[in-house]
C-alpha cells in the first residue's frame, strides 16, 4: 500500500503511538501544527472546488446533476483524515464526501474530469460525478443505489480480518440510507463477524426533501448501535476536530479487532440535493441561522487561530494554493477529449475483453458527432 | 437536438418541457383542451383517479410536498392532504411492501420508485409477495408500481434502465411502458382500477419532449392492447416506449429516401402481450424488426420472437431481426451512451436488410 | 368483521374496558376463569395436533416438511389471544405460530389438508404447510421469504389509520429473520408511519442451525425497539399469561395510537428447523433442560392449578376433547381428494381467470395419475 | 418413481440419493474413482478448489458445522475450519455484497443461497453491484454465488424456482447450470477459478438421484460449452438442467415407438450462450425444440429463438417451438406441479409435431 507522493501537498499524518479509544479528545490531541493546517487546506480545497465545478456547471459543461456538501467538509475530511494510508486503509464515500476522496489522494483534476464525462476521466467516462475509485487508491467509488456499500465494505473489512491485516474500512450512509435494507444487512454482517470497519451516518438533516422526522422515528440515529450490539457515538460533525477525534478512536478500536463502530455525525445540508433543487422544503431561516453560525471552515479557522496561532497570512496561502491548483485541474480537464464510443464495448468481462459491435451499427459515427450539448441531457438526481 | 440525430429518441411536438426547472405550476391540472406533456399526462391520470376514487393514494420518496424528483406528483398533497400522498423512508422493500399490505384491504395504492432502477431493491417483494398472492392466497392486490425509466439522458448505469425484461417472467404481475401523452394517461387510469399489480414504465426521455391533446371524457387505454402507430405494408418495427419515437424517425427516412412502408407497432402493454397485434402485422408484412432499448441478450424481443415463431412462422419471408442496446452497462458519457443504444440510423440499416432479404 | 362462530369451543375473548399499556401485569389481571382455561386448550390443541401431524409424516402422508413448535405453544397463543376478533385485528404468523392460527380461527381440518396437498386445502394445494390465510379471517399467510411479512403489515395497518379504524396488527418475526432487510425496512416504516402494529421477535435461541450469536451481536433483540423509536419490552414466552399481558398491552397501545411496539418473547425451539432435522448442532443437555424445566404446558398447568383451581378432570375433559376434535378433523381431511390437474390454471389474474393450456398437453393425465407417493419428494425446508 | 412417467425428471443410475436423511457421511471425499452423485461433485469441487487456493471461501445460511440445508458443503467446515465456511446471518444482500467486497481484495467467496428463491433478495446488489463493478470501476469481482433450484420436488412457489432469465439480461454476469454430475464438477470448478461472477444453479432434483464417475485429474469445464448429450438427426432439443433427462428419456421414447432420431444439446451455460453449438445443430436437423422448466412467458427460450433467427433462419424447416411450464406460479400439489411443469410425454408430443412439420 504504497502512499501515492503528491507534488507540494502535506505528507499522511503519522500514526500515532498509544491512543485510547475510549477516551474523548485522545486522538485529537495528538495532532500536530502541520496536521491542523493539512486539514484546512483539505477543507478549503472541497469547497472551492466545488464552486469551480458550480461554475462549470452554469457554463453546461458538467453532464449530468452536481453535488455539494457545502457546510459538509468537516464531516468528510476529518473523519478520513483519521485513517492510515501507509497501512492501506479503505473507506467508502457518498455523494457528498468528496472532501474525504481528496484527502484519500484522488486528484482535482479527475473529479473535473469525471463530471464532464472526458474519456480520461478515472472511469473513462463510463460513470458519472464522483463515483469512482479502487481499493488500491484507498478509496472504493459508490454505486447509485443507497446503502448497498455497507454490505460490499463489510466483505472488504472481512478480508481484513480473514488475511490476519491491520487495516480498517470505513463506510459512510446518509440519514436517509440507513432506512435501506442494505445498510441493514451489511452492518449487522460487519457487527457479528467483528470485522474492522466503521460507519459513519452523516445526519445532515435532510434525505433529498425528506426531513429525518420521516425517516425514522429514533430520537437519534446513533441509538441503532445497541440493536447491533457495537458501540456508538455522537459527535459534532462541523468540527473538523470532533470528527477526527471520533473516528480515530473508532479506527483504533477497530484496528485493534474491537469490531465495528457506528458514529452519528450531526451537519446540515445547506444547499439543496443537488444544483437543480432550489430547496422550496426547507423551513425559512434555517439555511441561514447554519451559514452564520455554524460554517464548519469559519469555525475551524477561529480554533486554528485560537489552538495553534494560524495567521491570516498562511490561511491566506493556503488559499492561494488551492485556487491554483484548481485553476490547473480545470485547463488540464476541459483540453481532455470526450470517450471514443467503441471503448463503451471494452471491459465487461475479464474474458472476453471486447463485446462484438452489434452487426448494425454503421451509422453511428456521425449521430455521435452531432451531439447537443451535454448539459442539456442532465438528470436529476445522482 | 436536430431531427435525424442519434442522441436522443426523435419526438413530435416540443423538445423541451413546459416549464422551466424551479418555475411553480400554475395549476396541476391542464386547462381543459390544452396539450400537455407525457408527465402531465400521468399526473393528469393521478388526479382524476385520486378525485374519482377516495381508496387510491401514492406513495414514495420526497412525492409529497416536494412533488418527486421529476415532479411527477407535484400538486396532489397540496390537494389531496399528505396522508393521501406519502413520503416514505428511503426503503423499496417496505414501500411496496405496504403498497401490497394496503391494497389487500381494499385501498388502491401507487407506489413511485424515484428512479425505476431502484425497483431492483424490490425485486423479491414484487416477483415473490404481489405476483402470487392471488393465486397461493387468493388475496387481491391492485396496485401500481410507477417510476421514470429508460436512457437517452445521460444518466449513467443506474439511472437509465429498462426493468421490463427482470419481470416478464413472472406470471401475476402486468406490465406496461406507454410511447404517448395520451397512452400514458389511459393506461395509468387502467393500471389504478386494474385489481393486479401493474408496473407502469414512464420513459423519462419522453418526460416534457412530447406533448398531446387529451381525448375528453374518462379516457382509458386497456391494458394487453398494442397501437399501430403508422400503417405500412413492406417491413414492420415492433416496438414500445422511447424508441417508438426513433422507429416512427427512421420510418419517414425509409419513405423519403428509400421508398420504403414501414409498419410501426407500439406494444404498449408488455404482459399481456397482444399477439393479435403482432400476427396482424406479421401477415402483413412479412419481415419484421423488433427494437428496444434494454440490453440485447435477454431483452423482451426473445418472447416476441418465439411468439412469431409459434404463431406466424410460415408468413416470415425474412428472419425476424433485432435492433437493441449493446451487452453492456450503460456508460454515461454521451459517446459512450449514444454508442450502446439504438439509434435511428440503426434502425434504417436494418429495416433495410430485411426488405433487401 | 363477524367472529367466526365455533361449535363447542370457547367465544372469543371480550374486550376489557380500561387497559393502562404502561403497567405489566394490568392486562392479563383482567383475564376470566374461563378465557384462562381456553388459553389451556389452545396449546393443548397446537401441541395435540402437531404431534398428530408427525404421525401422518411418519406414515408418509405429509407432502414436504414438517414443522413443530413444541415448546413454543405459549408464545403464540398468548400472544394472539391478545388481539381482538370483534374489532377486525390482523395477525401474520410463522412457520411456528400455528397455536396463533388456531386461535384465530383456523380449523385443525383445513391444517392437516394443506399438509397433505389436497385440493380442498385452504390453497387448494398452491401452497404449503400453515402457509394459509386472508384478511377478513384475522390471519394472513405467510410466503416463505423470511422478513416480507412486516412491510405487508405495515401496510395492512396503514390502511386501518388511514380509514380511521380502531384495527390492530400483530406481526411476527424470527430471531434469525430478524437480519433481513425486509425487517428492517418495514419496522421502520411502520414506526414512522405509526401504524398500529405490533411485532413480536420469537427468540428461540435458533435460525435453523445457527445460534443467536452468529445471528446478531446484540445482547437481546429487544435492543434494537430504540433504533427504531419505539417502545420495546421483552417477555417470558414460555409464560402464556406473560406473553398475553406484554402483547395485549402493546395491542392497546396501538389502538389507541400510540404507533408500533417491539416485544421479544424468550422461547425455546425443542424440535429440529423442521423434522428432518437432527440438532446435531445443539450443545448436549440444551433440549432437556428446557423440556424438564421450562415447557410452556406443564408450567402453565401448574400455574391453572395454583391460580384459579383448575382440577385434574377440568383439564383431562380438554385435552379429550382436543383428541376427538383432531381425530374427527384427520378423518375428513384424509378423505379428500387431490386437487384437479387443471385448477393449476385458474386465477394468477382476475381477468382472464384462466390461462390458457399449453398445446402439447395432452399426455399428462396418465403421468399425473402414476404419481410416486408424495412424500417422497419432501424438500429439505419449510 | 417409474420410468416414464411425469412426476419427476427422468435419470440414468440411482432414483434416491446414495445417503438416507440424518445418516452420517462416512468421509465427504468421495473414494477415488467410485460413482459420485450431482450433490457430492459438487462438494468435490469445493474441496478441491479450497484445497489448492486458499483465497477460496464459503459463506451462507447454516453451511458450516452443519453443512447446509442439502449437506452440500458437509465436511468443508471440519477441513478448512469456520472462519473459510462462514456461517451468516439470514442477510442475502450482506452474503452477496461481502462477497464481492472480499473478491475485490482477492478472495474468491462462494456464496450460497439456501435455496435458490433466496437470491430474488440480493437481484439489486447481484445487477447492479457485482456485475457492474469491472466495467464502471475497474474492479474485479470473481465469486460465486450458488444454491439448490428448480422444481419437480413438492416444494412450492418459493422452493422451486428456476431464476435463470431474471439474470440473463445482466451483461457482467455469467450464469452455468449443469445437468450432469461430472459437469456439476467441472463447471464449478470453473465458475471458482472465473474472473467475473458466475452464477451457479445447482438442480435440486438431481442432488442425489444421478451419479458418475469423475474424471481422472483437474477436472474442468469451460464455462459457455454446450455438450451433446446425444446424437440424432431427425430433430434437436436443446435444453439444460432437470430437462435434459427429460429430453433423453423422450428421445428413446421416440427413437423406439416412432423411428425417430432426436438429438440433445445440453447448454450447461447459459451466459455465455454457446452460439456454435446451436446452429450446429439447427444446421444437422433442421428442427428445433426448446425445453426448458421455468415458465413460458419470458423464459430464455426466447432468447434461443431469436438467436436462432439471427444466425439459422435458412436452415429451418419447422418453426422453433418451446416445452415449458404454465405460466403460474408453480403450486405445490403433485398433480397441479406434475401439470405445470414440462413431462417427457409433453417432448414426444412436440418433437412428433416438429418432425411431422
Ligand atoms: C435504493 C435507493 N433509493 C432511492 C435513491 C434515490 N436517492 C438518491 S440520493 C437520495 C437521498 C439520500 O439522502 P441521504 O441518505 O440522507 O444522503 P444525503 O443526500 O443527505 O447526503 C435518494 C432518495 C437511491 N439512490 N437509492
Ligand atoms: C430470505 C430468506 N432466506 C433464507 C430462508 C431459509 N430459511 C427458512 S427458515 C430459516 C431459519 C429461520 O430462523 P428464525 O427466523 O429464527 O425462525 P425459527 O425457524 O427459529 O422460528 C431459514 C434460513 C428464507 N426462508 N428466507
Ligand atoms: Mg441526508
Ligand atoms: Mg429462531
Amino acid at each position: 500500500m504504497a502512499t501515492r507522493a503528491r507534488g507540494g501537498r502535506p505528507a499522511a499524518a503519522p500514526v500515532p503511538a498509544a491512543l485510547d479509544p475510549e477516551v474523548p479528545g485522545s486522538a485529537a490531541a495528538l495532532l500536530t501544527r502541520e496536521q491542523k493546517l493539512e486539514l484546512y487546506y483539505w477543507m478549503r480545497l472541497t469547497r472551492s472546488l466545488e464552486e469551480r465545478l458550480v461554475n462549470l456547471y452554469r457554463q453546461t459543461k458538467v453532464v449530468g446533476g452536481l453535488f455539494r456538501s457545502l457546510g459538509q467538509e468537516a464531516d468528510a475530511v476529518g473523519s478520513a483524515f483519521a485513517l492510515d494510508k501507509a497501512r492501506g486503509d479503505i473507506l467508502s464515500p457518498l455523494i457528498r464526501n468528496m472532501g474525504a476522496m481528496l484527502v484519500r489522494g484522488a486528484e482535482p483534476t479527475e473529479i473535473i474530469r469525471q463530471y464532464m464525462a472526458k474519456g480520461d476521466s478515472p472511469t473513462r467516462g463510463r460513470e458519472l460525478n464522483i463515483h469512482f475509485g479502487g481499493p488500491e487508491r484507498g478509496f472504493i467509488g459508490q454505486i447509485s443505489h443507497l446503502g448497498d456499500m455497507v454490505p460490499v465494505m463489510a466483505g472488504v473489512t472481512l478480508s481484513f480480518r480473514m488475511r490476519g491485516q491491520d487495516r480498517v474500512g470505513l463506510v459512510y450512509i446518509g440519514d436517509g440510507a440507513t432506512s435501506t435494507g442494505a445498510f441493514h444487512e451489511g452492518i449487522n454482517f460487519a457487527a457479528v463477524q467483528r470485522c474492522p470497519l466503521v460507519v459513519i451516518i452523516e445526519n445532515n438533516g435532510y434525505a433529498y426533501s425528506t426531513p429525518t422526522w420521516k425517516q425514522t422515528a429514533a430520537k437519534q440515529f446513533v441509538d441503532k448501535a445497541a440493536g447491533y450490539g457495537i458501540p456508538g457515538e455522537r459527535a459534532d460533525g462541523n468540527d473538523v476536530i470532533a470528527t477526527y477525534d471520533v473516528t480515530k478512536r473508532a479506527v483504533e478500536r477497530a484496528r485493534r479487532g474491537g469490531g465495528v463502530t457506528l458514529i452519528e455525525l450531526m451537519t446540515y445540508r445547506r444547499k439543496g440535493h443537488a444544483e437543480h433543487d432550489n430547496q422550496s422544503y426547507v423551513p425559512d431561516g434555517e439555511i441561514a441561522k447554519w451559514e452564520e453560525n455554524n460554517d464548519p471552515l469559519a469555525r475551524y479557522v477561529r480554533q486554528l487561530t485560537d489552538l495553534v496561532g494560524a495567521t491570516g497570512e498562511e490561511l491566506a496561502a493556503i488559499d492561494a494554493r488551492v485556487l491554483e491548483e484548481i485553476d490547473t485541474a480545470t485547463d488540464v480537464a476541459e483540453q481532455s477529449p470526450m470517450p471514443e464510443p467503441t471503448d463503451a464495448l471494452v471491459g465487461i468481462y475479464d474474458e472476453p475483453k471486447t463485446v462484438e459491435p452489434l452487426w448494425f451499427r454503421s451509422g453511428v459515427k456521425s449521430a455521435v458527432e452531432q451531439n447537443e450539448r451535454p448539459a442539456g441531457w442532465g438528470t436529476y438526481d445522482g | 437536438m436536430g431531427k435525424g440525430n442519434g442522441g436522443g429518441a426523435g419526438t413530435p411536438g416540443t423538445r423541451r418541457g413546459t416549464r422551466k426547472q424551479g418555475e411553480p405550476v400554475a395549476d396541476s391540472l391542464a386547462v381543459a383542451g390544452g396539450e400537455i406533456t407525457y408527465l402531465e399526462a400521468i399526473r393528469e391520470a393521478l388526479f382524476e383517479e385520486m378525485e374519482r376514487d377516495p381508496d387510491v393514494f401514492c406513495l414514495g420518496e420526497d412525492i409529497g410536498a416536494y412533488g418527486g424528483a421529476f415532479k411527477v406528483t407535484e400538486g396532489l398533497a397540496a390537494r389531496f392532504g399528505e396522508s393521501r400522498v406519502i413520503d416514505t423512508p428511503i426503503s423499496e422493500i417496505a414501500i411496496v411492501g405496504a403498497a401490497a399490505g394496503a391494497a389487500h384491504m381494499g385501498l388502491r395504492p401507487v407506489c413511485e420508485m424515484q428512479f425505476i432502477d431502484f425497483i431492483s431493491c424490490a425485486y423479491d417483494m414484487l416477483t415473490n409477495y404481489v405476483a402470487t398472492a392471488r393465486y397461493r392466497a387468493f388475496l387481491p392486490t391492485p396496485m401500481v408500481v410507477r417510476g421514470p425509466s429508460g436512457g437517452y439522458v445521460r444518466g449513467g448505469p443506474f439511472h437509465s434502465q429498462n426493468p421490463e425484461a427482470a419481470f416478464l417472467h413472472t406470471p401475476g404481475l402486468k406490465i406496461v411502458y406507454p410511447a404517448t401523452a395520451s397512452d400514458a394517461k389511459g393506461l395509468m387510469k387502467a393500471a389504478i382500477r386494474d385489481e393486479d399489480c401493474v408496473l407502469f414504465f414512464e420513459h423519462k426521455y419522453l418526460y416534457r419532449r412530447i406533448k398531446e391533446t387529451m381525448p375528453a371524457g374518462d379516457h382509458i387505454v386497456p391494458i394487453g392492447k398494442a397501437r399501430i402507430a403508422r400503417e405500412g405494408k413492406d417491413v414492420s418495427i415492433i416496438t414500445y416506449a422511447a424508441t417508438v419515437w426513433k422507429a416512427l424517425e427512421a420510418a419517414e427516412i425509409l419513405e423519403r429516401e428509400h421508398g420504403l412502408s414501414v409498419e410501426v407497432l407500439d406494444l404498449r402493454s408488455l404482459l399481456p402481450m397482444d399477439d393479435d397485434a403482432i400476427v396482424a402485422t406479421v401477415k402483413k408484412t412479412n419481415r419484421v424488426l423488433i427494437v428496444h432499448e434494454d440490453t440485447r441478450t435477454g431483452g423482451i424481443a426473445g418472447e416476441i420472437t418465439a411468439r412469431i415463431m409459434e404463431l406466424a412462422f410460415e408468413w416470415l419471408d425474412a428472419p425476424v431481426l433485432r435492433v437493441t442496446a449493446a451487452d453492456v452497462p450503460l456508460p454515461y458519457s454521451p459517446p459512450l451512451e449514444d454508442y450502446v443504444l439504438p439509434q435511428t440510423a440503426d434502425i434504417v440499416v436494418a429495416v433495410r436488410k430485411l426488405a433487401a432479404y
